[in-house]
């Protein structure tokens, strides 16, 4: 039960079927089996799963043997967690999107993109990894484009641009690197053992770099970012910030930096100080957003921007970090979202000026609303906390005015969270809000998960640590960056 | 020597008539002149079939060809607008350049060796004829398809509809 | 004949090209400054013949008969070309009254 | 061998079948003209090729590949006909004859071993295409398209024949193999005529192909002629081109390429930037797939840029993703345009309302030609980037990443109006015919997107 | 009993989760009595704890223990154990935190009997003794931070209890996010003890760091940052003005936490943390400094406030700083003494207030109250042993662990000796006129209020006497040499402050020295208080109305020295300035300007483009002329 190939096709097969249910609660259903299954596919690997620093499940064949091209997947511990990340939070994107009566195409689309997600995390052939790179776009450029709020046509369509712009980058060096690779192929392995000299790394850093920080994103490539998450509808925001976004900072770990140590030994400063700037700048405009989603939109910017710099400081703690963080924010980025979703259905606006009250007819909404946001800005025993504390450290054994000034998220997120917090549920309730209906069913369900899991890594993180700990370890010591 | 350089000027001298006179009949009286004066450097050349051939098809099939059109759609007239003066010079300045640059490019101010008949006989229509339907055989073959082609073609374009569509 | 054919000897082979490259430029030219489009049929005429005449001089410059038959199929060429040519303007002719190119424009941006 | 035959006598049967009147009979032959020239082709395959005819033709893997993918494209083309021409005039066997000799012209030359099969073929195809363009003859663009077509591609013929008359000056030969050995046998006493006979074909082989700064016919000839022959230009013909063009210089050219690569590498990228940009800012579908033809054709001129023993793939297998595409972008146009009267964006609004099926070809083609993975596309994009990368022409390659971004742009309005914009009209009929050609072209564009080692070791 | 310290913090958390998710079953009196029963387990184990340790003690041995729960975080050469540590300073913390929180829970039974949100209070409170506890159990400083952050969370909670009310859900986002800023720096000197050190066990630093040199840089900076932290948390200059707001709260709340707990963290930190502190001597300057300052602005303010609450939130802010200035000064004994003596006063001097509040139907002003003696007798009895604790008058507790405090303050430098007698004349002057305004004179509230007075009931009475019991007997638990005492409480904690000690030497002060200044002091004392009393209680003074003329220096008192606006107008306000600067100048004009002027200028170098296909067969050849002709020059040159 621990072929890969089965994990890949699972959502490929659900999708192809969905596409042709036209029934709402068919397709919800259908399309939530159909990721209940993925769930229990990924228990096999997570069980058979060894904690070392050695690539497993590997499979692989010939996919353009003209071309040196293979299909060639495995998992190792820093793709693991992704993979957990995204095969645990589809069903939860599914399960929030049963509040709308969307047809089987959206829910195709979702698996689809998940298949896409799972290729991207499990590639070990760069030419499979740029092709599940861009097949996880197109689905979500559909999702946000033909559900999306009024703009989302020209908002989607620049969305669509910035980024195949930036993939198109890392392509041009992924082909590069494959003409410089002696057996005339597309493996990772090969890629790494490339000595490539310092002027070829700094460019080929530059082109993956470009296309990480533009899917993260990485100030100043972020603009597409708030306009996308604000129009896009809900489930298609919780793709993009809980998962789409990790592959940016996968490709990060996993491509970028082994690939051209020399390069981030050149520019990976830059890059960090970028991170960083991010932090302060993305949290300090989230200040005054009144608009929930645009908030959290920007929210986003400044965490992933600390789990980048924490990737660039490139040690244990940073990288361990960078890789709980991931699997934390895409948790409370999407307890996020939901909650806003919830908002905004129910009030049909998504101002927080007009919000207000609501803690006191929904309390229930209210405390587990309080808790992702707790653990969004990183309060001890939430995960985001044990995340932020490694990224910090990490980044703190770069530098330590980068530690500071990242730090600030700390200060900062709790201001523009807390601000956020206050509007919506604190205060006295307006004609609106009064007779707010607190979370009921399916909305239980995922925000009850969401606040577990929330909980659940922030006290116990070691399983989630142990996963990655002999691969970080391995890497960080494969790769060493002169600074 | 001197007849090729003297017919050489004639082809010029008439080639560019043909473009500068306004009047189309004219042009294309000037345009057989032209052609004839090929046909006269075929014979210096001692391409006997070729001159023949160009005789016929050009300032015969072709050039007939020509005026018909023109005074069928009663062209005759110098009616044509012309292009302006600017127009006019830029079309020279860059027929100049794609003149010097060809010139240029074919190095054709170093010396070069004379045109030499080294086989009076390749220009005759025996030995043509024989290279024509034996290496050739395949090229002359297909282009009757291209002439089925034209041919074809001509009759479905020029043939006035007699039913409206 | 033979005299004739002595009158060649002697011509430089770069004087054969310089004069067939003047025919065709004269050629490029008509159809750059003429408006008239059997004129510029005629210019496009022009060129083709240069070339015709350009290959048969390397033809007998190299001794080699196979110019002398691509000139051959340029005629049959022409030939064709004129014809399906003539009819197009025949055709244009009907619907604009006009064989003035700059009057097709409709066509453009 | 058999197969041009066999093509040559199909075309002169159906001008016959036309004369009797049988005009029912007309699509039926003709594909089953093509299919068993296909079969003839096939049979073919595998066998060790030898110039035919005194080295006329050489009917080589690469020869036979291309005429297959000709072939195959003339048969979807005359699929879509179906009932297409009958609205314009009587002579429906006529345009099948001349579609079928164009198609000879095109198989030539791919198949050429000889200058003079080159240019002949290429005339047989361009000429037939003269007329094609003109055929709705009260049609003033049509009028428009195949006059300017035909005056121009007369102009450039006589620049192919001057860079031919060149090549002979200096080589002495007509035949491939024998200038070949030309430039082989003396590296440095190659004549001045010689280069510029390469300058010359490489204007005139740019022109047929649609390459800047000679591609001003395209768009405006696309956009006069009538839709169906607009895609016969833009698949068999650019098909041809570029085969014709790859052939002669890989066979050729290559000991010269410091000499000619960096022209051809500016006139791709002027292609590039030429065909995206100006797409973008049409208003009409047609034109913009006309202007993307452009574009791809720069892309096409990759594989000569970075000429080598890969090449021929890469251009076989992207030439077989942009014709697959564009037959579905343009055939849906002709059912759009009839629907609606009109080919501009706003024509395809809400089209995936009604005929989702149909949206969803579409969408497949224009993802396919924008490069998105998992269509043929960006297989062919991928191997292109590829060869010239090999060659490290990585300026060439980033400039043709900004490209490919604004491609999406364009690419993607015909998405937008289709999925995101209101529907005002009611469902379009998808005749049967089309329904194959498009199911058909969209599943290979899948299939070979997915699974491009289908195609991507055949020459 | 060792064994079951995972028991004390965990009963807490059960406290909290059942009465959390049960808030909607469960009923007020079974609310209450898990929430505090919970607490009163926790206590019982406290002493079996505290006992253990005692003995441990009296056998002269450091009484250390360390249990281990769990390997919380671990990444490379980090590794983070959930493990708790007992020593004698976490003991007697342990006994305060359950045995006060316990008092105060019992107390909230009867104060918020009529609050809808009765089980989410419990719940709340249990939830904030978890994480004190966790705080004050933490092994490391990570799980320190743990409970650290948590009880930063509990306040924002508490002090938005009533979250209807804007002002005071804004309170605690203040609360919180000022508290944050002291725990970046926490964060960041924990990063930096880690970078040193290579662990944050409280073990295995501070031996090491026992070895460092005196004014080592890297510990100057550690506990600076540190010390900043301890700002946060224990409202100490700058960044104390969140605690007063923080009276939002319900009055258990602000006993329990805002004074009597949690703000104490920051000196229980420092006090942990003592031998880094030793060995950067700067540092403790600067603690010093900052503890008067707090001490007399804060007691500056209090004299002019009329809202009963605020005075006592000022009054602690003011206490607070005293506890700093004697760790500043190295009396870490003494600063940890007033801990232990100021959470029974001003834990009893909110309840008592609250009984007031209670009474007299949620007023707080006290120019509204008076003469509440006769009919809230107990409440101003226990209150009365309060206000003696607090101002200093022996003997009750206040006066031993103050004069401790500045016992060491005049032998470090005798200014601060005087700026602490300073004070400690306000301190006296503030409490009296509290003292005076709500339960002398006569009654100024309106007949409603009048008619409704009456004595709280006896779950909140109770807890007062024991406190009071407390507060007057809490200074033998460390009586000085000097009147004769053993120093209990400096004995038993010998072993914390262990390496401290070794630096600095025995501390030493005249016992004649000794007899004067506490006679200073208290006489001090003594005469403000009377002044007070005179001027409040016998001519009975009421403070003027908001907007009546004062003095500069009362208005500035008055307006708490407009630390709020300054804070708003230097800092509050630029952010949100800048806030919308980058939002609409440099992201979306600026940024995304740029983007989209690119594809603008994209479409507009198309539409340039677009002329040349002007339709115009010969300009079209006239370019490919040129075209022509340009790659033959090419050839020219190159071939």
């Amino acid at each position: 039960m621990d072929n890969l190939f089965i994990l890949l096709l699972i959502p490929v097969l659900g999708a192809i079927a969905l596409a042709f249910v036209r029934q709402p609660r068919a397709a919800k259903q259908l399309a939530l089996l159909v990721s209940l299954i993925s769930v229990a596919a990924t228990i096999p690997f997570l069980v058979n799963f060894v904690p070392d620093a050695s690539m497993q499940f590997e499979q692989r064949f010939a996919w353009i043997p003209a071309l040196g091209i293979n299909f060639h997947i495995g998992i190792d511990g820093i793709s693991l967690p992704l993979v957990l990340l995204t095969n645990g939070l589809i069903p939860l994107i599914i399960l929030s999107a049963f509040s709308y009566e969307y047809k089987g195409g959206l829910y195709a689309l979702v698996l689809f993109m998940q298949a896409g997600l799972l290729l991207v995390f499990t590639a070990l052939d760069a030419f499979a990894f740029y092709v599940g790179w861009e097949v996880a776009l197109i689905p979500i450029y559909f999702i946000c484009a033909l559900w999306g709020g009024e703009n989302r046509i020209r908002v989607n369509i620049k969305f669509f641009i910035y980024t195949f712009f930036g993939s198109l980058l890392m392509l041009v060096a992924i082909i590069y690197l494959h003409v410089q690779v002696p057996s005339g192929d597309y493996e990772l392995s090969s890629f790494y053992q490339l000595a490539l000299d310092a002027s070829t790394q700094r460019w080929i850093f530059w082109a993956f770099f470009i296309a990480f920080a533009i899917k993260m994103p990485i100030f100043p490539f972020h603009t597409w970012q708030p306009d996308t998450y604000t129009e896009a509808p809900t489930a298609g925001t919780m793709l993009l910030a809980a998962i789409m976004l990790k592959m940016g900072v996968y490709g990060l770990i996993r491509w970028l930096i082994p690939i051209a140590p020399l390069g981030v030994a050149a520019y990976g400063q830059l890059a960090l100080v970028l991170c960083i700037i991010g932090v302060v700048y993305a949290s300090i405009i989230a200040f005054k957003q009144n608009d929930a989603k645009r908030l959290i939109a920007y929210s986003s910017i400044g965490h992933v921007g600390l789990i980048g710099a924490g990737v660039f400081a490139w040690n244990v703690q940073g990288l361990q970090g960078a890789i709980i963080q991931m699997v934390n924010h895409g948790i409370s980025v999407l307890g996020l979202f939901f909650v806003a979703d919830i908002l905004i259905r129910r009030l049909g606006t998504r101002d927080l000026a007009a919000m207000g009250g609501i803690a006191k007819s929904a309390p229930a909404l209210a405390i587990m609303f309080l808790t992702i946001v707790m653990g969004a800005i990183g309060l001890p025993v939430t995960n985001g906390f044990v995340g932020e504390f490694l990224l910090l450290i990490g980044i703190y054994q770069y530098g330590i005015w980068y530690a500071v000034f990242g730090g600030l998220t700390i200060i900062l997120a709790a201001v523009y969270l807390l601000r956020m917090y206050q509007k919506v549920m604190l205060g006295e309730p307006n004609a609106q809000t009064s007779g707010f209906a607190d979370v009921s069913g399916t909305e239980w369900i995922v925000l009850a998960v969401v606040v577990v899991l929330v909980i659940g890594i922030g006290v116990y993180p070691k399983p989630l640590l142990g996963i990655s700990e002999a691969a970080v370890t391995e890497l960080i010591n494969k790769v060493s960056l002169v600074k | 020597m001197s007849v090729f350089y003297f017919v050489a000027f004639l082809s010029i001298f008439f080639a560019l008539m043909t473009i500068f006179t306004k009047n189309p009949v004219h042009s294309v009286l000037y345009l057989v002149i032209t052609f004839f004066t090929f046909t006269v450097h075929y014979i210096l050349l001692n391409a006997q079939f070729l001159a023949v051939v160009n005789f016929i098809v050009y300032m015969g099939a072709i050039m007939v060809l020509f005026l018909f059109v023109l005074m069928l759609l009663n062209l005759n007239k110098d009616t044509e607008p012309l292009k302006s003066n600017l127009v006019k010079f830029m079309g020279v300045i860059a027929g100049m350049c794609l003149l010097v640059t060809l010139a240029a490019s074919f190095r054709l101010l170093q010396i070069s060796d004379p045109v030499v008949l080294k086989n009076p006989d390749i220009g005759l229509v025996s030995n043509l004829g024989k290279v024509l339907f034996s290496d050739f055989l395949l090229p002359f073959e297909i282009s009757s398809i291209l002439l089925l082609t034209a041919m074809v073609g001509a009759v479905l374009l020029a043939k006035n509809d007699p039913k409206k569509v | 004949m033979e005299t004739i054919v002595q009158n060649i000897q002697g011509v430089p082979l770069n004087h054969y090209i310089l004069f067939c490259s003047i025919i065709f430029t004269i050629g490029v030219m008509g159809v750059l400054i003429r408006r008239n489009v059997i004129i510029i049929m005629m210019s496009v005429e022009l060129m083709l013949n240069s070339v015709n005449l350009l290959l048969t001089a390397f033809s007998v410059h190299h001794g080699d008969a196979a110019g002398q038959v691509f000139v051959f199929f340029i005629m049959a060429l022409a030939a064709a070309e004129v014809a399906v040519g003539l009819a197009i303007i025949v055709m244009v002719y009907r619907n604009t009254r006009s064989v003035d190119i700059n009057a097709l424009n409709r066509l453009r941006g | 061998m058999s197969a041009i035959i066999t093509l040559s006598l199909l075309a002169i049967l159906v001008l016959y079948l036309g004369l009797f009147k049988a005009r029912r009979a007309l699509l039926p032959v003709s594909l089953l003209g093509l299919v068993a020239t296909v079969v003839l082709y096939g049979v073919q395959w595998g066998k060790t090729a030898e110039p035919l005819y005194s080295g006329m033709v050489l009917f080589d893997h690469f020869a036979v590949v291309f005429s297959v993918v000709c072939v195959i494209l003339t048969i979807l083309v005359l699929l879509l006909s179906k009932d297409y021409f009958d609205k314009s005039s009587p002579h429906v066997a006529e345009y099948y004859a001349l579609l079928l000799f164009s198609l000879t012209g095109a198989v030539l030359v791919v198949s050429f071993h000889n200058l003079a099969m080159l240019f002949i073929g290429i005339e047989i195809m361009s000429v037939a295409l003269y007329i094609l363009a003109g055929i709705r003859k009260k049609d003033f663009a049509s009028n428009e398209a195949a006059l300017k077509y035909f005056l121009m591609g007369a102009y450039s013929t006589g620049f192919l024949l001057f860079g031919i008359a060149l090549l002979y000056g200096a080589s002495g030969s007509f035949d491939l193999a024998a200038i070949k050995e030309y430039v082989v046998s003396n590296p440095q006493g190659i004549s001045p005529l010689f280069y510029a006979g390469i300058l010359l074909l490489i204007v005139s082989l740019a022109f047929k192909l649609g390459a800047a700064p000679f591609h001003f016919w395209t768009p405006d000839v696309y956009d006069g002629s009538p839709i169906l022959i607009t895609i016969f230009m833009a698949t068999v013909v650019k098909t041809a081109a570029i085969a014709g063009f790859l052939r002669l210089f890989y066979f050729c050219f290559i000991p010269l390429q410091d000499f000619w690569v960096p022209v051809l590498l500016v006139m791709t990228i002027i292609t590039l930037f030429v065909g995206n940009l100006t797409a973008i800012v049409q208003q009409s579908v047609k034109r913009m797939l006309a202007y993307s033809s452009i574009s791809h054709a720069g892309y096409l001129l990759f594989a000569i840029v970075a000429i080598g023993a890969t090449s021929a793939n890469s251009v076989l297998f992207y030439v077989t993703a942009y014709s697959l595409s564009t037959i579905i972008g343009f055939g849906s146009l002709i059912l759009v345009k009839r629907a609606t009267g009109s080919e501009h964006f706003e024509a395809f609004n809400g089209l995936a309302k009604k005929n989702p099926y149909l949206s969803l070809a579409i969408a497949i083609a224009m993802l396919s030609l924008a490069g998105i993975p998992l269509t043929a596309g960006f297989v062919g994009k991928f191997m292109m980037f590829s060869g010239v990368l090999a060659d490290y022409q990585v300026l060439l390659v980033v400039l043709a990443v900004i490209n490919a971004a604004m491609g999406i742009f364009y690419y993607f309005r015909v998405i937008v109006a289709m999925y995101f914009k209101p529907l005002d009209r009611d469902a379009i009929v998808v005749s049967g015919p089309y329904r194959v050609v498009f199911f058909l072209a969209a599943l290979i564009t899948l299939l070979l997107g997915v699974y491009p080692a289908w195609l991507t070791g055949l020459i | 009993m060792i064994d079951l310290i995972w028991l004390i913090p965990l009963l807490p958390l059960v406290g909290f989760l059942l009465n959390g998710l049960g808030r909607n079953v469960l009923s007020k009196p079974l609310v209450g009595l898990l929430g505090s029963g919970v607490v009163l387990a926790s206590f019982l184990l406290s002493c079996g704890v505290f006992a253990e340790v005692y003995t441990a003690r009296q056998a002269g041995e450091p009484a250390v223990f360390i249990q281990s729960v769990f390997e919380w975080i671990a990444a490379g050469s980090l590794e983070v154990s959930l493990s708790f540590l007992v020593d004698p300073l976490s003991a007697i913390m342990l006994l305060i935190v359950t045995g006060i929180g316990f008092l105060i829970h019992v107390y909230s039974i009867g104060y918020m009997k009529h609050d809808a949100g009765f089980a989410k209070f419990f719940a709340f409170l249990n939830l904030f003794v978890f994480f004190m506890l966790v705080l004050v159990l933490g092994s490391n400083y990570a799980v320190m931070f743990i409970g650290w952050e948590g009880v930063g969370l509990c306040s924002y909670l508490l002090i938005g209890f009533w979250f209807k009310n804007k002002e005071f859900a804004s309170a605690g986002k203040k609360a919180f996010v000022m508290n944050r800023i002291g725990d970046l720096s926490f964060l960041i000197a924990v990063f930096l003890i880690f970078n040193t050190f290579g662990t944050l066990e409280f073990t295995g630093v501070f031996p090491q760091a026992a070895g460092m040199a005196m004014g080592d840089t890297t510990l100057l900076l550690v506990t600076l940052l540190l010390f900043v932290a301890a700002t946060g948390k224990s409202a100490q200059i700058p960044l104390f003005t969140w605690l007063p707001d923080a009276m939002a709260g319900p009055t258990p709340v602000s006993a329990l936490i805002h004074a009597a707990t949690m703000v104490t963290a920051g000196i229980y930190m420092i006090a942990r943390s003592n031998i880094l502190f030793t060995l950067s001597p700067v540092t403790l300057q600067i603690v010093a400094a900052i503890g008067i300052c707090t001490a007399l602005l804060a007691a500056a303010i209090a004299i002019t406030q009329n809202d009963i609450k605020k005075v006592l939130a000022y009054s602690t802010v003011s206490q607070l700083g005293y506890m700093f200035l004697g760790l500043g000064v190295g009396a870490f004994t003494g600063a940890f003494f007033h801990v232990i003596t100021h959470a029974f006063f001003k834990a009893l001097l909110f309840l008592g207030a609250g009984s007031v509040i209670h009474a007299m139907g949620d007023e707080q002003d006290m120019r509204h109250m008076g003469g509440l003696k006769k009919h809230l007798p107990i409440t101003y009895v226990t209150m009365l042993v309060a206000t003696i604790a607090i101002a200093g008058i022996p003997p009750l507790s206040g006066f031993f662990s103050k004069d401790e405090i500045l016992a060491h303050a005049f032998s470090a430098n005798k200014l601060l000796w005087v700026l602490g007698f300073v004070g400690a004349l306000f301190t006296a002057f503030y409490m009296f006129r509290l003292l005076s305004l709500t339960f002398f004179g006569k009654f100024r509230g309106t007949t409603e209020q009048a008619d409704h007075l009456h004595e709280s009931p006896a779950s909140m009475t109770v807890p007062l006497i024991i406190l009071a019991v407390l507060s007057a007997v809490g200074g033998l638990l460390n009586v000085p040499s000097a009147l004769g005492g053993g120093q209990a409480l400096a004995n038993f904690l010998s072993p914390v402050f262990a390496d401290s000690a070794a630096v600095t030497g025995p501390f030493h002060l005249d016992h004649s020295t000794e007899y004067v200044l506490m006679a200073v002091s208290a006489v001090g004392a003594i005469v403000m208080a009377v002044v007070a009393y005179r001027q409040y209680a016998v001519k009975g003074t009421v403070p003027k109305a908001d907007d009546a003329p004062r003095g500069v220096l009362a208005k500035l008192s008055y307006h708490k020295f407009y630390v709020d606006e300054l804070y708003d107008t230097l800092v509050v306000r630029p952010l949100n300035a800048l806030s919308v600067f980058f939002y609409r100048i440099v992201d979306r004009a600026g940024i995304d300007g740029l983007v989209n002027g690119l594809g603008k200028r994209v479409g507009e170098s198309a539409q340039g483009i677009r002329l040349l296909q002007n339709g115009n067969v010969g300009s079209y050849i006239f370019m490919m002329v040129i075209a022509a002709v340009l790659i033959l020059a090419f050839g020219v040159f190159n071939g």
